[in-house]
This record gives structure tokens, sequence and C-alpha cells, in this order.
């Protein structure tokens, strides 16, 4: 009889007591954010979509073999010297946002932006072409790009561990 | 207790069922004769001396390609291409399956492995889900994953795929179906280029070697 | 298991006093694979008497992407970003079982500053997992509001998270040899210091009062769902489900892995206050109180945080891993993670195993849920913390 | 009421029986839509009370300020849903079970006493007439769940109808101390009984503590009886996917939902009519309010109490329900009715 009356006591006092947290958090303020109007600012090694700088890129297929699902697409035509890229595209469907692809990138065209809201009625439309061919082609090789003004990578800043990486 | 101290108690339990005990930096591991497993596990577990009671983990393995030097390749994924389609082998896995058993003593904090080997064709190992119930579904995993039987097992369904799936998806062989039940199984290619490009299409491999830095 | 009906209450089907010429047979109840209290696409497949339960059949597979296939196709440092799809509410302990396991295969030392991250990352993220556990385990129950809180407070993890590898939920943060990215500089430790200290003297204390020591919910969870050792150990319970039923077992402890034994802290287990060992209330406070041990440990980690290199030097895109063959444990949010590996040389793991720590849990499922009224079988399996991305690899 | 019926049979010109009429179909609709807004305004209050304890804003956008719209637009979406009815199930039963849950809680409403001369049907045996035409709801509840042909609501079904028959018990037990204070079952009665501020009201434990517990009694036993947190049975949304009403779609949904916001709303009432005071004013000096605005706000203040509860306790087994109910609600209503009766004859309080 005891054990039933003290019972009675904890469940009553364990409900206060909880009522009392639940009602102590009506006054504080909610620390959600009301999205469309304030968003979070994203910390800089956030992780967005991928966003690739065609000009500084020489198709050099790094990104494209390390990908895990294998989303970068990279088309060129020609050979040595006159190589130059067709394609680049982001199957955006695939990618995993796993950043390999931009950590491997020795001219650094290829990053991770901080966009993150891309939200489509066609799952076609998540393929990201990065080339207009209409547009001038990329020229891959270095002495084509010097000869043709093109971005190139300063010797002396490449990372010296990357070379090589791709088999 | 140390590892070789353990295989010895085995042996002397087992006889000629115990098949060698390999010393190896990583994990030793002890061979033993397929058809003697249950035994074997019986008496790491049983013995008071060795007292495993815990199955960690029950693995099963396709040793096609793999030779124990270590020399041998994986032949599971011949490679992609470049639509993502799989590159398809007609070659016929040949090595044998196996089985790995780790086991830990939670009183007398000891691990111990044991391998097993079973041909390709009778793939027939017998069950230890009654020494430990964790084994169940680990070899309903291994049934489903491998194609591995266990003999004796106490519900020998499919555990992860469907039930009317064809084929063992780990084996080195297994080539995934195009089609079940009417569902097509590889998806479609929504890597196709909206913009018409004249030369190089999407069967071209792209880019033969890395640009010079 | 258990094709048949087991008895109940020592009565099987079929012994019962029912109306006489009246044809009766129990209820074939499928919970799942949509089903609330499912946590994921989980499906019991139960027989019920009302509401006390005959048979439970798990149903596997909803899930299933079979990663230990893809392991076989994409090299080592590729494959650390499947492991953040196991346990998805704890993927720095994913990461950390996995690239641990390849270390070891390598022979591979790791700097010591990446160890201390490894272990901070990974005990935030264990906070974090232990804290959805508590969450959806209230929910089950019908508490809404902790739910809420909890979730409140996992925001902040995974803002602490984000800031420092990038990723929100899936963080592909350890590689083998290190972690890809050092503290970041602004004030990051700081911040973790300051969260671990609100977290352990404000924030549990207040599920504490709210759900834990609630009469409801302890006249819920004592006594239902009990796993005594014997069976925890024969079904290869791991994590708190084993040391909810009183077994004083921790990867982290017994089985040294990074630099835990370093640190200062005690391994929780249950000891049945409330009602029975093993019971879904021990294995719930044994959370509660892993969370408060993890925050001492991520104290210790970051306050004695060495300088010196993050990444182990001359490691590449693609790591080679010599040939052999290893198991590896740790202890994750859930319980022991293992990876078995078996390398032939190549950039490519042979084989490679994941012992998933939900699969084992969840087993005990079909012998401990046998005789439980339908609202226990739900505590039972909230109180195991399953996550499919796990079970179902 | 006085002034509808002079105006019926003065400047409308009827007979008395004409007046009757046209009085009783003018409350029906005037109580029907006050139950409708009811509804709305409480989904509303609901979600910004569970959004608020649970450190979070609720709606926010709809209507601009604070979402007021949000749950009139719920409303308007799901009176536009497809309604489906189960190919296997029982459409005769399906079909009527949302209306007659939705009638137990309407005409429950028509006994409550708004103001000292506005009660849509004042008769003597009001507070029995309640307790007995709420308990269709029972039947409403059964019915959905067995006609649904889905084995989670017909869990629902079972679990509420057994609960709801218990708690009836209970229920009416904690009000029969304050019929035996007031020596009456009219509403009007019980009221003005409790005339002259909060010291006279039956919820003063000086006064009579028994009448004091009773009152929890009837708060607990009503939560139970509308199906809400902690003692949501047959809804259950973690066990039983949503219970009895696990099938219903668009239009019959919105009956049950309309009737369990009545029905919050009609048990606030009756415990504010039972010891609260009914539209008594709490203190003697603040007589201008209103009578019928001192009624509303005191049921809704005892919504939000109940709200309160149901944001923040975990919900109970079905069998300690029953437990609660057999073995500690029912002997302790029981005491009351007991200790209440002793207490008035010894302060010779007893009518």
């Amino acid at each position: 009889m005891g054990q039933y009356f003290t019972d009675i006591y904890l469940a009553v006092s364990s409900a206060l007591q909880g009522m009392a947290i639940t009602f102590k958090h009506i006054y504080k303020k909610p620390v959600t954010l009301q999205f469309p109007d304030e968003r979070q600012v994203m910390p800089e090694r956030f992780r967005g979509f991928v966003h690739n700088d065609t000009a500084k890129c020489d198709a050099c297929n790094i990104c494209a073999k390390l990908c895990p699902v294998d989303c970068i697409y990279i088309e060129t035509e020609g050979k040595a010297k006159d190589r130059y890229m067709t394609r680049y595209a982001i199957d955006y469907n695939k990618c995993i946002w796993c950043s390999l692809c931009t950590e491997n990138c020795h001219t650094g065209s290829i990053t991770m932006s901080h966009d993150y809201d891309h939200a489509v009625f066609d799952r076609r439309t998540l393929v990201y072409e990065f080339m207009d061919p209409r547009e001038a082609k990329v020229p891959c090789h270095r002495a084509t790009r010097i000869e043709q003004n093109w971005w190139v990578e300063p010797k002396e800043d490449k990372p010296g561990g990357d070379k090589g990486d791709d088999e | 207790m140390e590892q070789n101290a353990i295989y010895e108690l085995l042996a002397g339990a087992l006889g000629d069922g115990a098949l060698g005990f390999t010393e190896n930096p990583l994990e030793p591991w002890a061979a033993v004769e397929t058809a003697k497993v249950a035994e074997a596990c019986r008496f790491l577990r049983d013995d008071p001396r060795l007292d495993f009671d815990q199955l960690m983990c029950l693995s099963g393995i396709d040793w096609d390609g793999f030779d124990e030097a270590g020399k041998g390749k994986s032949v599971s994924i011949l490679g992609y291409s470049d639509d993502g389609q799989p590159e398809k082998s007609d070659r016929v896995a040949t090595g044998d399956l196996g089985v790995a058993y780790h086991l830990y003593s939670h009183a007398l904090r000891h691990k111990f492995t044991l391998r097993v080997r079973v041909t390709r064709e009778s793939a027939t190992v017998p069950t230890i889900s009654g020494l430990w119930s964790t084994a169940a579904w680990h070899e309903r995993e291994a049934w489903d994953l491998l194609g591995l039987k266990f003999a004796g097992h106490p519900d020998p369904r499919r555990m992860l795929m469907e039930e009317d799936w064809v084929g063992h998806p780990l084996r080195k062989d297994y080539v995934m179906p195009d089609l079940w039940n009417g569902v097509p199984l590889q998806g479609q290619p929504y890597c196709a280029n909206p913009f018409p490009v004249e030369s190089g299409g999407p069967d071209k491999p792209a880019g033969d070697k890395p640009a010079e830095g | 298991m258990a094709n048949e009906p087991t008895m109940v209450n020592g009565r099987g089907w079929g012994d019962q006093d029912h109306v006489p010429g009246i044809k009766s047979e129990l209820l074939e109840l499928n919970m799942g694979p949509q089903h609330p209290a499912t946590h994921g696409v989980l499906r019991l497949l139960l027989h019920t008497d009302g509401e006390i339960v005959y048979k439970v059949t798990p149903v596997l597979g909803y899930l299933h992407r079979c990663a230990e296939k893809i392991a076989e196709g994409v090299n080592y440092k590729q494959w650390v970003v499947y492991t953040d799809r196991f346990d998805y509410l704890a993927p720095m302990c994913c990461n950390h079982a996995y690239v641990t396991a390849v270390e070891k295969l390598m022979g591979q030392a790791v700097p010591e500053r990446a160890e201390h991250i490894r272990v901070a990352t990974s005990e935030l993220s264990r906070i974090a997992s232990h804290l959805i556990a508590l969450a959806t385990f209230g929910l089950d129950m019908g508490a809404w509001t902790p739910l809420l809180y909890c979730f409140r407070e996992r925001e902040e993890i995974l803002n602490l998270l984000e800031r420092i590898s990038g990723g929100r939920m899936l963080y592909n943060y350890m590689i083998p040899g290190g972690v890809r990215y050092d503290v970041p500089n602004d004030n990051w430790v700081a911040d973790v210091l300051d969260f671990v200290d609100l977290m352990e003297h404000n924030k549990l204390p207040e599920y504490n009062t709210l759900l834990s020591y609630n009469k409801i919910f302890i006249e819920r969870t004592a006594d239902v769902g009990i796993i005594d050792a014997k069976t925890a150990l024969d079904y290869g319970c791991t994590g708190p489900v084993l040391r909810g039923s009183g077994v004083d077992f921790d990867c982290r402890r017994d089985d040294p892995y990074s630099v835990y034994h370093k640190f200062d802290w005690q391994v929780q287990i249950g000891h049945g206050e409330k009602g029975t060992v093993g019971d879904c209330w021990d294995r719930y406070i044994v959370r509660a109180r892993e969370i408060e041990q993890s925050c001492r440990i991520i104290r210790q980690a970051l306050q004695t945080l060495p300088d010196g290199p993050y990444q182990a030097l001359a490691l590449k895109a693609i790591v080679k891993v010599p040939a052999g063959a290893a198991y590896t444990r740790v202890e994750s949010s859930k319980g022991e993670l293992g990876h078995y590996i078996i390398s032939d040389g190549g950039q490519t793991a042979f084989r490679n195993k994941v012992r998933s720590p939900s699969f084992c849990n969840l087993q005990v499922v079909e012998k401990v849920g046998v005789g439980q009224m339908v609202s226990d079988l739900v505590a039972l399996v909230g109180s195991l913390d399953i996550v499919l991305g796990e079970i179902d690899r | 009421m006085q002034l509808l019926y002079d105006f019926f049979t003065g400047q409308a010109g009827m007979d008395l029986a004409g007046a009757h009429i046209a009085v009783a179909s003018l409350m029906a609709v005037l109580m029907f839509t006050v139950m409708a807004l009811c509804a709305i305004i409480f989904t509303w209050m609901e979600r910004k009370v569970a959004g608020f304890m649970q450190s979070r804003y609720g709606p926010m956008y709809t209507g601009r300020w604070h979402g007021w719209a949000q749950a009139v637009a719920d409303m308007l979406k799901i009176l536009g849903k497809e309604d489906i009815i189960p190919g296997e199930a029982d459409k005769g039963m399906f079909q009527f079970a949302p209306i007659l849950v939705l009638l137990g809680s309407l005409l429950a409403w028509a006994a409550i006493p708004w103001a000292p001369d506005f009660v849509a049907a004042d008769f003597d045996l009001g507070l029995f007439y309640i307790f007995a035409v709420s308990s269709l709801v029972v039947i409403g509840i059964l019915m959905a769940g067995w006609s649904s042909n889905n084995k989670w609501a017909l869990y629902g079904a079972a679990r509420g109808a057994a609960q709801m028959v218990s708690y009836e018990i209970p229920l009416a037990l904690a009000a029969i101390p304050v019929v035996m204070r007031t020596g009456s079952l009219n509403p009007q009665d019980i009221i003005i009984a409790q005339q002259g501020g909060i010291w006279n009201w039956n919820i003063n434990p000086i006064m009579n503590p028994f009448l004091f517990i009773a009152f929890f009694m009837y708060f607990i036993a009503s939560i139970a009886e509308t199906n809400r947190g902690p003692f949501d049975m047959p809804e259950t949304e973690s066990e039983l996917v949503a219970g009895y009403h696990t099938e219903y779609t668009g239009m019959r949904f919105a009956f049950f939902f309309l009737s369990e916001y009545a029905n919050l709303f009609l048990v606030s009432m009756i415990a504010t009519m039972l010891f609260l005071g009914g539209w008594w004013a709490p203190f003697p000096g603040m007589a201008w309010i209103p009578p019928a605005l001192n009624f509303i706000i005191k049921g809704v203040l005892l919504v939000f109490l109940n709200m309160w509860v149901r944001w923040t306790l975990p919900r109970v087994r079905v069998d300690q329900l029953m437990f609660l109910c057999w073995k500690v609600m029912i002997p302790l209503s029981l005491l009351c009715v007991v200790g209440a009766g002793l207490w008035m004859m010894a302060w010779g309080q007893l009518k």
C-alpha cells in the first residue's frame, strides 16, 4: 500500500517537474531559423555543389577517376598539343559531395561552392554542363595554353604529393 | 592466451581436423577441415581454458583470383566503360569459397580466427548457429551474398536480397541481371550531352593521359 | 529462427480456450517497412494474439546496396565515403573504424594530433547518435518534446562537425593516415569545449528530468524487453545493448585503438536501478551516461591537443595496402563495428566484410520480442537503437 | 434566450411552437459554427504551444501574424482532398462512423451554459445528458476501426473502446461531489451555486479538499476521454500508425479531427462549469467582464493545460492505462465522493 501511494506521488511529482521544463521553454527564444527568410551562414569548408572553372581546367581526368560514383564526364578531342576539352559535365544525381575531386585537383579549377539548394523538377536537369561547345574549346596541353593566353598554374605552387597520382 | 597456444589446444582436440596455423603479425589464423568446423567451434566455446563466448564476425569469402602469396588480383569488377556500364567478362570463376570465423572471449580477453575452405561446387559448411545464435543471421547473409550453404541451418532464407533474386552478388563472377521481375536494374543513363559534339561521342574514352604539369 | 509461433506464458497457440466451433488464428501484422516506430525501413512481421506478440520475424534488405561489393570496386580512399552511409547518425565513428582497419593492414602510423582530432570528432558523433537514440526512444514512448530538445543539441554538434569537415551529415573526414583537414582556425576548439560543458551540466539534467526519471517513462521501460547477459553474448550484442545487460565491455577500453587509453573515463553499464538488469531503461540510461563520458573524453582530447602534422606524409590519392587480412573493430555508437579486410596488395580491397553492430543487435528481437505486448516491442526495438543503413549495408 | 423568444414571438409573429423550432435551429447552427471555429483555433493553438515548448516557432507564414491562418488553410486543404474508401472496407459503416463521432460531441454542446441566460438546451438533467451523449463517440470509434478493415485501425478501435468505456466511470464519479454540493444536475444551478468569487468555486481546497482532488480526477479522466496524450491509446502514432482513423482521408478525417478538438473544449468547459465557477468572474469586483468571456477564457486555460500535459509526458501503455483507471482513479474518485459527503455533512454544506 505504501508503494501504491509512493508511485502516485512519484508520477505526479515527476510529471510536474517535466511540465516546469516545458513551460520554461515557452519564454525562451526558439532556436530554429525561418528558412527562406533567414539562412544559416555556411562554414568556410562547407561542401556544396561542385563548381568547375573550365578556363583553368586542363582535362587531366584525375577528378573523374577519383570520383567514387563516376559522376564527372570529361570528353576531349585530339592528342598531345592539339588536345582540347569539349565537354565537362557533372551529374548531380550521382554526386555525393565527398570532395575527393577538389582536393586532388592540381590546377585548382574544381571547387566546392556553398550552394546547396538546387531543387529541380526533372532530374535530368541535374546534369550540369560546364562548357558551351559554341565557345572556344579549352586547350589541355600546357604549351598550347601558354601559346593561346590561357591561364596556367604557376610551376612553383604545385603541391608536391599530388603529381602522378593518376594511375 | 597466445594464439599458437590456442591452436595447440584446438589441434589436440580436433586431431586431423586442424589443417594448420598461419603465423602472421597482423592476424594469425587456423585452418580447419570444413566438416569439423562446428566441432572446433564447440570446443573453443566450451573449453574453460578458451571460453570463447562471443562470435564477433562470420565472413563468407570468394577466394577466386586470390593467391595465397598475395600476388593475385581481384577480378570482381573488371572496370566500367565511360557511360557507366560495367564491363562484362565471360571468365568463369574457379577458386574456392571460404568462411572466416572471428571469436572473442569476454572472460579471458583473447581472440582467435578460424578459416575454412570449401569448393565452389559443394559450397556447404556446417552451421554453427546452434553454438552462437548470432551466427544464424551471419550465415543467412553469407548464403544470400555468396551462395554458401550452411548444413543444418534452422532458417535458410535469403537475408538482404529478395527471395526470388537470382545469383549471389558477392561472388566474383556475379553479373547483375538486367531485369528483376520486370524492373530494370541498371538505371537510365542521364549523362547524355545536350550539346551535340561532332567528334568524340560518349563512347570515346576521355583523356588518354594527364596533361603535362 | 523461430518458424513456429513460440509458447508464451506457458501456453502455445492452439492450447487456448476458444469458442468451440469457431476457428481462430494468430493475427499476422506487418510492422513496417513504413511504420513510425521501426526507425527506418525495417519490417517486423508479427504474429499476435491481441496485444501479445507470439512471433517476430524481422525482414531486412529494403536499404540494401551491397556496399561490400562496391568495396571491391573502389579504392581504399574512395570507400571511406561509403562508410559514412552505414551508420549515418554517427558517420565519424564509421570513418574511424574503416581507417583504423586500413591503417592496421598498412602498418601506417598516425600522427598524434590526428588521433586526438579523430577521437574528438568520433565522440562528438557518438553524442549526436546517442542523442538521436534518446530522442527517438522517447518518441516511441510518445514523448514528443525531448525529441526536439535532443535534435536542438544535435544541431549544434552538426554545426561543429560541419565546420571541421565541411559535411553536415556525411563527413568523409578521416583518411588512412590522418584526417582530411586540420582543426579550423575560427575558435573551433573553444566552441567544442563550450558545447561539451553546456551538454554535460545543462542539457543532460534537462533530459533526465523531462524523460529519464519520469514515472510514466520508467513504467514503460523498466522490466520491459529484458536481455540478460548470456542472451546478449549469445546473440552477439555489443555496445550499449551489451553494457545495458550488465556486461562490462567496451572496445575503447578493452581492445584499445587510437588514443583512448590516454584519457580518463569510465565504461557505463546497466545496474537494473529501476527494474531488472538488461531492461529497456538500462539500455537507455547507459546511452545517457555515455554522453557524459564522451564529454569527458572530448574535453581531455582537445585540451591536450598536441601540435604537429594532421596527416601522415607521403599519402597519395590512391593508397596501396599490402596483402593480408585482418579483422579490426572499434566501438561505434551502436556497438562493435568491425571491418574484415582482405587485401591482395592492390588498390582495392579483395573482400571487405563489415560486421555492423545494429545487424547483430537486431537479431535479439526474435528471441526477446516473443511474449511482449505490441507496445513493449516498440520499446524494445527503440532501445536497441538500430540504424537501417548499417543493417542492410 | 428570453430575448430570442421575445423576438420570434413578438416581432416575427410566430406562436410558441414555431419560436421553439426557430430558436433550436438557430442554436444548432450557432453551436456547429462555434465548434468548427474552436477546432480551427485550437489546432493553431496546439501547434503554437507545441512549437514554443519545443524551442521552435510553429506555423509562421500563412496569414502573416504568427501563421494565424494556417489552420484555416489546413481545413480548406483537407476538405479539398480526395475521399478514399478502402476497397475491402464496410462502406456503410465506414461512411457513418465519422458522423457518429462528431454527433456525440456536438449533441453534448447543447447543454453547455455559456452565460446566465444563454444555453441552447436548459434542462434539469443537463450534466447527466452530457455524459450520456458523449458516450456515442465510443461507438463511432469502434465502427471506424472495424469497418476500415485495417489491423492497426482495429487495434486502435479496441483500445479506444476499452479506454473510453473505462474512463467514463471516474469522469462521472468525479462530478458527483459537485452534484452533491449543489443538489442539482442542472448546469446553470451548478454554476449559480458557485457565486461569490474564487473562494466559493468548487475547486477551493479550503472549502472542501475532496472537491479539489475531484477536480484533478476529472481532469485526468477527461484527457483519457478525449484520447489525447499521455493517454492517446486509440491513436498512438508511434505504435498504431494512426489508430482508428488510419484509413480516413479528406472530409471524413476532418470530422474525426473536429470531434477531437470539440471534445477537448467540451470537457474543459464542463470542468469550468463543475469546478471553476462557470461564467462567474474570479473576483467580485470584476463583474464588468461579460459572463460568456469568463467562461471561454477559463475553458481555453484548461485546454492549454491539456496541451501542456500532452507535449510533456510520455504515453502510458495500454494495460497501465487500465490499471490507472480501475485501480487508481476509480478508488480515489469513490473516496472523493465519500469524503466530500462526510466533509459537507460535518460543515453543514450539504443541500
